[in-house]
Protein backbone atom coordinates (compact mmCIF):
# COMPACT_ATOMS: atom_id res chain seq x y z
CA UNK A 1 0.00 0.00 0.00
CA UNK A 2 1.08 3.52 -0.90
CA UNK A 3 1.93 5.96 1.75
CA UNK A 4 -0.54 8.26 1.02
CA UNK A 5 -3.38 7.87 -1.38
CA UNK A 6 -3.28 9.38 -5.03
CA UNK A 7 -6.02 12.07 -4.54
CA UNK A 8 -4.22 13.85 -1.30
CA UNK A 9 -0.61 13.97 -2.45
CA UNK A 10 -2.27 15.70 -5.51
CA UNK A 11 -4.36 17.90 -3.13
CA UNK A 12 -0.96 18.60 -1.01
CA UNK A 13 0.83 19.38 -4.37
CA UNK A 14 -1.71 21.75 -5.44
CA UNK A 15 -1.66 23.71 -2.09
CA UNK A 16 2.56 23.61 -2.16
CA UNK A 17 2.37 25.16 -5.83
CA UNK A 18 -0.19 27.84 -4.49
CA UNK A 19 1.56 28.47 -0.76
CA UNK A 20 4.46 28.79 -3.15
CA UNK A 21 2.95 31.84 -4.84
CA UNK A 22 2.15 33.44 -2.23
CA UNK A 23 5.14 33.33 -0.18
CA UNK A 24 7.03 34.47 -3.09
CA UNK A 25 4.34 37.61 -4.16
CA UNK A 26 4.69 38.35 0.01
CA UNK A 27 8.43 38.40 -0.29
CA UNK A 28 8.24 40.21 -3.15
CA UNK A 29 5.93 42.88 -1.87
CA UNK A 30 7.76 43.23 1.16
CA UNK A 31 9.77 46.32 0.57
CA UNK A 32 6.98 47.84 -1.42
CA UNK A 33 4.43 48.55 1.57
CA UNK A 34 4.76 51.91 3.22
CA UNK A 35 1.97 50.87 6.40
CA UNK A 36 4.04 49.69 8.95
CA UNK A 37 0.55 47.59 10.06
CA UNK A 38 0.42 45.50 6.09
CA UNK A 39 3.91 44.91 6.39
CA UNK A 40 3.62 43.41 9.99
CA UNK A 41 0.68 41.22 8.51
CA UNK A 42 2.96 40.65 5.50
CA UNK A 43 6.18 39.61 7.53
CA UNK A 44 3.88 37.09 9.67
CA UNK A 45 2.53 35.77 6.46
CA UNK A 46 5.80 35.49 5.04
CA UNK A 47 7.00 33.47 8.70
CA UNK A 48 3.96 31.37 8.65
CA UNK A 49 4.35 30.78 4.98
CA UNK A 50 7.85 29.70 5.07
CA UNK A 51 6.62 27.04 7.88
CA UNK A 52 3.65 25.71 6.54
CA UNK A 53 5.55 25.27 2.76
CA UNK A 54 8.30 23.04 4.76
CA UNK A 55 5.14 20.63 5.98
CA UNK A 56 3.90 20.05 2.97
CA UNK A 57 7.68 19.74 1.39
CA UNK A 58 8.15 16.86 4.44
CA UNK A 59 4.50 15.47 3.19
CA UNK A 60 5.44 15.73 -0.41
CA UNK A 61 8.46 14.33 0.03
CA UNK A 62 7.36 10.96 1.78
CA UNK A 63 4.40 10.58 -1.21
CA UNK A 64 8.07 9.83 -3.01
CA UNK A 65 8.56 6.61 -2.83
CA UNK B 1 -28.78 -7.36 -11.37
CA UNK B 2 -31.47 -7.34 -14.07
CA UNK B 3 -33.90 -5.30 -15.03
CA UNK B 4 -36.91 -6.79 -13.09
CA UNK B 5 -38.12 -5.72 -10.18
CA UNK B 6 -40.03 -8.71 -9.00
CA UNK B 7 -37.67 -10.70 -9.14
CA UNK B 8 -35.70 -12.28 -6.33
CA UNK B 9 -31.83 -12.42 -7.88
CA UNK B 10 -31.41 -8.61 -7.40
CA UNK B 11 -32.05 -8.94 -3.68
CA UNK B 12 -29.11 -9.96 -3.61
CA UNK B 13 -26.30 -8.31 -1.97
CA UNK B 14 -28.84 -5.56 -1.60
CA UNK B 15 -28.86 -4.15 1.58
CA UNK B 16 -25.17 -3.77 1.21
CA UNK B 17 -25.08 -1.64 -1.92
CA UNK B 18 -28.39 0.03 -0.65
CA UNK B 19 -26.30 0.91 2.34
CA UNK B 20 -23.20 2.24 0.61
CA UNK B 21 -25.23 4.10 -1.95
CA UNK B 22 -26.40 6.12 1.31
CA UNK B 23 -23.14 6.49 2.41
CA UNK B 24 -21.67 8.17 -0.19
CA UNK B 25 -24.60 10.29 -0.50
CA UNK B 26 -24.01 11.20 3.68
CA UNK B 27 -19.95 11.56 2.50
CA UNK B 28 -20.61 13.70 -0.20
CA UNK B 29 -22.99 15.93 1.91
CA UNK B 30 -20.34 16.37 4.45
CA UNK B 31 -17.64 17.34 2.07
CA UNK B 32 -19.89 19.68 0.62
CA UNK B 33 -21.00 21.16 3.87
CA UNK B 34 -17.10 21.60 5.03
CA UNK B 35 -16.73 23.35 1.47
CA UNK B 36 -19.53 25.43 1.29
CA UNK B 37 -18.78 26.40 5.30
CA UNK B 38 -15.71 27.50 4.60
CA UNK B 39 -16.37 29.80 1.30
CA UNK B 40 -19.20 31.54 3.67
CA UNK B 41 -16.55 32.19 6.31
CA UNK B 42 -14.40 33.95 3.59
CA UNK B 43 -16.92 36.44 3.24
CA UNK B 44 -17.75 37.28 6.62
CA UNK B 45 -17.27 40.26 8.75
CA UNK B 46 -19.22 40.15 12.06
CA UNK B 47 -16.80 38.28 14.64
CA UNK B 48 -20.27 36.32 15.80
CA UNK B 49 -20.36 34.65 12.44
CA UNK B 50 -17.31 34.05 12.46
CA UNK B 51 -17.57 32.17 15.40
CA UNK B 52 -20.72 30.00 14.60
CA UNK B 53 -19.42 29.14 10.68
CA UNK B 54 -15.66 28.27 12.27
CA UNK B 55 -17.35 25.82 15.08
CA UNK B 56 -19.24 24.25 12.52
CA UNK B 57 -16.39 24.02 9.86
CA UNK B 58 -14.46 21.96 12.60
CA UNK B 59 -17.68 19.56 13.29
CA UNK B 60 -17.71 19.01 9.51
CA UNK B 61 -14.64 18.28 9.51
CA UNK B 62 -14.91 15.88 11.90
CA UNK B 63 -18.09 14.28 10.76
CA UNK B 64 -16.77 13.99 7.12
CA UNK B 65 -13.70 12.12 9.10
CA UNK B 66 -16.18 9.99 10.93
CA UNK B 67 -17.81 9.13 7.59
CA UNK B 68 -15.27 8.15 5.75
CA UNK B 69 -13.55 6.20 8.46
CA UNK B 70 -16.58 3.99 8.43
CA UNK B 71 -16.99 2.87 5.02
CA UNK B 72 -12.74 2.78 4.43
CA UNK B 73 -13.63 0.26 7.68
CA UNK B 74 -16.82 -1.24 5.94
CA UNK B 75 -15.09 -1.56 2.44
CA UNK B 76 -17.44 0.92 0.87
CA UNK B 77 -14.29 3.53 0.09
CA UNK B 78 -10.92 2.77 -1.27
CA UNK B 79 -8.85 5.84 -1.17
CA UNK B 80 -5.78 3.51 -0.86
CA UNK B 81 -6.68 1.32 -3.63
CA UNK B 82 -7.51 2.84 -6.55
CA UNK B 83 -8.74 0.10 -8.50
CA UNK B 84 -10.69 -1.31 -6.12
CA UNK B 85 -12.58 1.70 -6.20
CA UNK B 86 -12.68 2.16 -9.95
CA UNK B 87 -14.87 -1.03 -9.66
CA UNK B 88 -17.36 0.45 -7.33
CA UNK B 89 -17.91 2.98 -8.97
CA UNK B 90 -18.50 1.36 -11.97
CA UNK B 91 -20.45 -1.22 -10.44
CA UNK B 92 -23.29 0.94 -8.62
CA UNK B 93 -23.39 3.45 -11.30
CA UNK B 94 -24.37 0.14 -13.63
CA UNK B 95 -26.82 -0.72 -10.78
CA UNK B 96 -28.40 2.72 -10.35
CA UNK B 97 -28.83 3.20 -14.05
CA UNK B 98 -30.82 -0.12 -14.11
CA UNK B 99 -32.91 1.47 -11.17
CA UNK B 100 -33.65 4.29 -12.89
CA UNK B 101 -35.09 1.94 -16.11
CA UNK B 102 -37.22 0.06 -13.59
CA UNK B 103 -41.14 0.99 -13.42
CA UNK B 104 -40.99 1.56 -9.62
CA UNK B 105 -44.31 3.58 -9.51
CA UNK B 106 -47.43 4.38 -10.02
CA UNK B 107 -47.99 6.60 -13.26
CA UNK B 108 -49.75 9.43 -11.14
CA UNK B 109 -48.47 10.03 -7.87
CA UNK B 110 -49.94 14.24 -7.08
CA UNK B 111 -52.19 12.43 -4.50
CA UNK B 112 -53.74 15.80 -4.80
CA UNK B 113 -57.09 14.97 -3.24
CA UNK B 114 -55.63 14.19 -0.03
CA UNK B 115 -53.90 17.14 0.72
CA UNK B 116 -55.25 20.24 -1.42
CA UNK B 117 -57.65 21.80 1.11
CA UNK B 118 -57.35 23.07 4.22
CA UNK B 119 -60.19 21.68 6.69
CA UNK B 120 -61.99 25.45 6.68
CA UNK B 121 -62.30 26.15 2.99
CA UNK B 122 -63.70 22.29 3.05
CA UNK B 123 -66.03 23.46 5.50
CA UNK B 124 -67.14 26.81 3.44
CA UNK B 125 -67.67 24.50 0.91
CA UNK B 126 -70.12 21.87 2.06
CA UNK B 127 -72.10 24.62 4.43
CA UNK B 128 -72.44 26.19 0.46
CA UNK C 1 -13.83 49.36 13.36
CA UNK C 2 -17.64 50.50 14.15
CA UNK C 3 -20.01 48.62 15.45
CA UNK C 4 -23.27 47.74 13.15
CA UNK C 5 -26.34 46.63 14.23
CA UNK C 6 -26.99 44.25 11.73
CA UNK C 7 -25.38 41.74 9.36
CA UNK C 8 -23.58 42.74 6.19
CA UNK C 9 -25.32 41.79 2.79
CA UNK C 10 -23.27 39.23 1.82
CA UNK C 11 -22.67 37.52 4.69
CA UNK C 12 -26.27 37.14 5.36
CA UNK C 13 -26.56 35.55 2.13
CA UNK C 14 -23.74 33.13 3.30
CA UNK C 15 -25.73 32.53 6.31
CA UNK C 16 -29.09 32.20 4.46
CA UNK C 17 -27.42 29.64 2.20
CA UNK C 18 -25.75 27.71 5.07
CA UNK C 19 -29.23 27.36 7.03
CA UNK C 20 -31.19 26.04 3.94
CA UNK C 21 -27.89 23.47 3.27
CA UNK C 22 -28.13 22.40 7.47
CA UNK C 23 -31.97 22.08 6.82
CA UNK C 24 -31.84 19.77 4.17
CA UNK C 25 -29.01 17.87 5.57
CA UNK C 26 -31.22 17.37 8.90
CA UNK C 27 -34.36 16.44 6.39
CA UNK C 28 -32.53 14.24 4.67
CA UNK C 29 -30.16 12.42 7.58
CA UNK C 30 -33.51 12.00 9.37
CA UNK C 31 -35.61 9.91 6.75
CA UNK C 32 -32.60 8.33 5.56
CA UNK C 33 -32.12 6.37 9.15
CA UNK C 34 -35.41 4.85 7.55
CA UNK C 35 -33.69 3.17 4.74
CA UNK C 36 -30.24 2.01 5.84
CA UNK C 37 -29.37 -1.20 7.02
CA UNK C 38 -25.94 -1.01 8.72
CA UNK C 39 -26.67 0.29 12.52
CA UNK C 40 -23.37 1.84 12.32
CA UNK C 41 -24.45 4.23 9.46
CA UNK C 42 -27.91 4.92 10.98
CA UNK C 43 -26.57 6.00 14.54
CA UNK C 44 -24.02 8.32 12.49
CA UNK C 45 -27.08 9.71 10.81
CA UNK C 46 -28.66 10.19 14.21
CA UNK C 47 -25.77 11.85 15.60
CA UNK C 48 -26.02 14.15 12.22
CA UNK C 49 -29.44 15.26 12.71
CA UNK C 50 -28.31 15.96 16.27
CA UNK C 51 -26.22 17.93 15.75
CA UNK C 52 -27.51 19.57 12.58
CA UNK C 53 -30.01 20.85 15.01
CA UNK C 54 -28.11 22.33 16.94
CA UNK C 55 -26.11 24.04 13.99
CA UNK C 56 -29.25 25.16 12.73
CA UNK C 57 -30.31 27.00 16.32
CA UNK C 58 -26.71 29.04 16.21
CA UNK C 59 -27.83 29.50 12.90
CA UNK C 60 -30.85 30.96 13.42
CA UNK C 61 -29.46 32.90 16.56
CA UNK C 62 -27.14 34.78 13.93
CA UNK C 63 -29.41 35.07 10.76
CA UNK C 64 -32.06 37.44 13.29
CA UNK C 65 -29.34 40.44 12.66
CA UNK C 66 -29.71 40.35 8.52
CA UNK C 67 -30.78 43.55 7.53
CA UNK C 68 -33.53 41.73 6.14
CA UNK C 69 -35.19 40.28 8.91
CA UNK C 70 -38.54 40.48 9.17
CA UNK C 71 -41.60 38.67 12.13
CA UNK C 72 -42.14 34.97 10.96
CA UNK C 73 -45.80 33.97 10.58
CA UNK C 74 -46.34 31.12 12.40
CA UNK C 75 -47.80 29.02 8.88
CA UNK C 76 -47.20 29.19 5.23
CA UNK C 77 -49.67 32.01 4.55
CA UNK C 78 -50.72 30.92 1.36
CA UNK C 79 -52.69 27.42 0.07
CA UNK C 80 -49.71 24.53 -0.31
CA UNK C 81 -51.51 23.00 -3.99
CA UNK C 82 -53.75 24.99 -5.76
CA UNK C 83 -55.35 28.81 -5.99
CA UNK C 84 -57.81 29.43 -3.25
CA UNK C 85 -58.27 25.48 -2.45
CA UNK C 86 -59.28 24.21 -6.24
CA UNK C 87 -57.58 21.88 -7.58
CA UNK D 1 8.80 69.28 -11.43
CA UNK D 2 9.91 67.75 -8.61
CA UNK D 3 6.88 68.47 -6.74
CA UNK D 4 4.62 66.87 -9.02
CA UNK D 5 6.87 63.58 -9.28
CA UNK D 6 6.96 63.40 -5.17
CA UNK D 7 2.93 63.49 -5.39
CA UNK D 8 2.67 61.22 -8.17
CA UNK D 9 4.86 58.67 -6.06
CA UNK D 10 3.41 59.57 -2.65
CA UNK D 11 -0.05 59.07 -4.49
CA UNK D 12 1.64 56.00 -6.21
CA UNK D 13 2.20 54.87 -2.49
CA UNK D 14 -0.97 54.84 -0.89
CA UNK D 15 -1.84 53.32 -4.31
CA UNK D 16 0.52 50.12 -3.80
CA UNK D 17 -0.57 49.64 -0.40
CA UNK D 18 -4.24 49.13 -1.09
CA UNK D 19 -3.47 46.89 -4.55
CA UNK D 20 -1.38 44.88 -2.18
CA UNK D 21 -3.56 44.57 0.58
CA UNK D 22 -6.83 44.00 -1.77
CA UNK D 23 -3.92 41.20 -3.49
CA UNK D 24 -3.37 39.57 -0.22
CA UNK D 25 -6.97 39.72 0.47
CA UNK D 26 -7.68 37.72 -2.78
CA UNK D 27 -4.87 34.90 -1.96
CA UNK D 28 -6.44 34.75 1.92
CA UNK D 29 -9.30 34.02 0.74
CA UNK D 30 -8.11 31.15 -1.76
CA UNK D 31 -6.03 30.38 0.50
CA UNK D 32 -9.06 28.98 3.18
CA UNK D 33 -11.48 27.66 -0.22
CA UNK D 34 -8.19 25.45 -1.43
CA UNK D 35 -7.57 24.14 2.35
CA UNK D 36 -11.47 23.30 3.30
CA UNK D 37 -11.18 21.27 -0.51
CA UNK D 38 -8.10 19.52 0.39
CA UNK D 39 -8.69 18.70 4.03
CA UNK D 40 -11.75 16.71 2.52
CA UNK D 41 -9.70 14.87 0.06
CA UNK D 42 -7.72 13.56 2.93
CA UNK D 43 -7.54 9.93 4.11
CA UNK D 44 -3.96 9.73 6.22
CA UNK D 45 -4.68 11.52 9.37
CA UNK D 46 -0.78 12.68 9.35
CA UNK D 47 -1.98 14.48 6.29
CA UNK D 48 -4.95 15.40 7.61
CA UNK D 49 -3.78 16.90 10.36
CA UNK D 50 -1.50 18.94 9.08
CA UNK D 51 -3.81 20.48 6.49
CA UNK D 52 -6.37 21.05 9.14
CA UNK D 53 -3.86 23.43 10.53
CA UNK D 54 -2.79 25.42 7.99
CA UNK D 55 -6.45 26.12 7.41
CA UNK D 56 -7.11 27.09 10.77
CA UNK D 57 -3.89 29.47 9.88
CA UNK D 58 -5.27 30.47 6.86
CA UNK D 59 -8.96 31.48 8.43
CA UNK D 60 -6.54 33.46 10.87
CA UNK D 61 -5.18 35.48 8.23
CA UNK D 62 -8.25 35.97 6.02
CA UNK D 63 -9.40 37.11 9.78
CA UNK D 64 -6.46 39.30 10.00
CA UNK D 65 -6.29 40.95 6.29
CA UNK D 66 -10.01 41.52 6.21
CA UNK D 67 -10.50 43.55 9.96
CA UNK D 68 -6.97 45.54 8.37
CA UNK D 69 -8.96 46.62 5.33
CA UNK D 70 -12.29 47.47 7.03
CA UNK D 71 -10.18 49.58 9.59
CA UNK D 72 -7.99 51.19 6.27
CA UNK D 73 -11.30 51.52 4.86
CA UNK D 74 -10.46 49.95 1.57
CA UNK D 75 -13.33 46.85 2.29
CA UNK D 76 -17.04 48.17 3.46
CA UNK D 77 -18.89 45.09 3.68
CA UNK D 78 -21.33 46.89 5.34
CA UNK D 79 -22.19 49.55 2.74
CA UNK D 80 -22.56 48.26 -0.36
CA UNK D 81 -22.93 51.52 -2.34
CA UNK D 82 -19.55 52.54 -0.34
CA UNK D 83 -18.08 49.42 -1.53
CA UNK D 84 -19.16 50.34 -5.70
CA UNK D 85 -18.05 53.36 -5.70
CA UNK D 86 -14.34 52.32 -4.49
CA UNK D 87 -14.53 49.51 -6.75
CA UNK D 88 -15.69 51.88 -9.75
CA UNK D 89 -12.65 54.09 -8.50
CA UNK D 90 -10.36 51.35 -8.41
CA UNK D 91 -11.44 50.19 -12.19
CA UNK D 92 -10.86 53.82 -13.15
CA UNK D 93 -6.98 53.90 -11.98
CA UNK D 94 -6.36 50.59 -12.76
CA UNK D 95 -7.46 51.43 -16.66
CA UNK D 96 -5.89 54.32 -15.93
CA UNK D 97 -2.27 53.03 -15.39
CA UNK D 98 -0.07 53.61 -18.19
CA UNK D 99 1.38 49.81 -19.74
Amino acid sequence: MPTYALHETLEVHEMATFKTVCLTKSKLMQPLVSDPALQEILRQDVQTGTRQLQELGDLLAKAMH
Amino acid sequence: MNGDYLDPINAMNMPEMADMTFAMDFLVRAKEGVRNMAIALTETASPEARAVLRSQLRQGIALHQEISDLMIRKKWFHPYELSEQYKLDQQSAQNTVMLGRMQLFPGDTSRKGMFDRTPDVHKEETNA
Amino acid sequence: MTAFPSLAPHESLELHEALNFKTLCLAKSKLMQGLVFDQELKALMQKDVEQSAQAIAELQTVYAKAPFQAPVPPNRPTPIVGEGGSV
Amino acid sequence: MLNTILEHLTGMDQMTDQVIAMDFLVNAKSGVRNYAMAVTECATPEVKAVLEKQLEEAIDTHERISAYMIDRGWYHPHLVNEQIRLDLQNIETAVGLPS
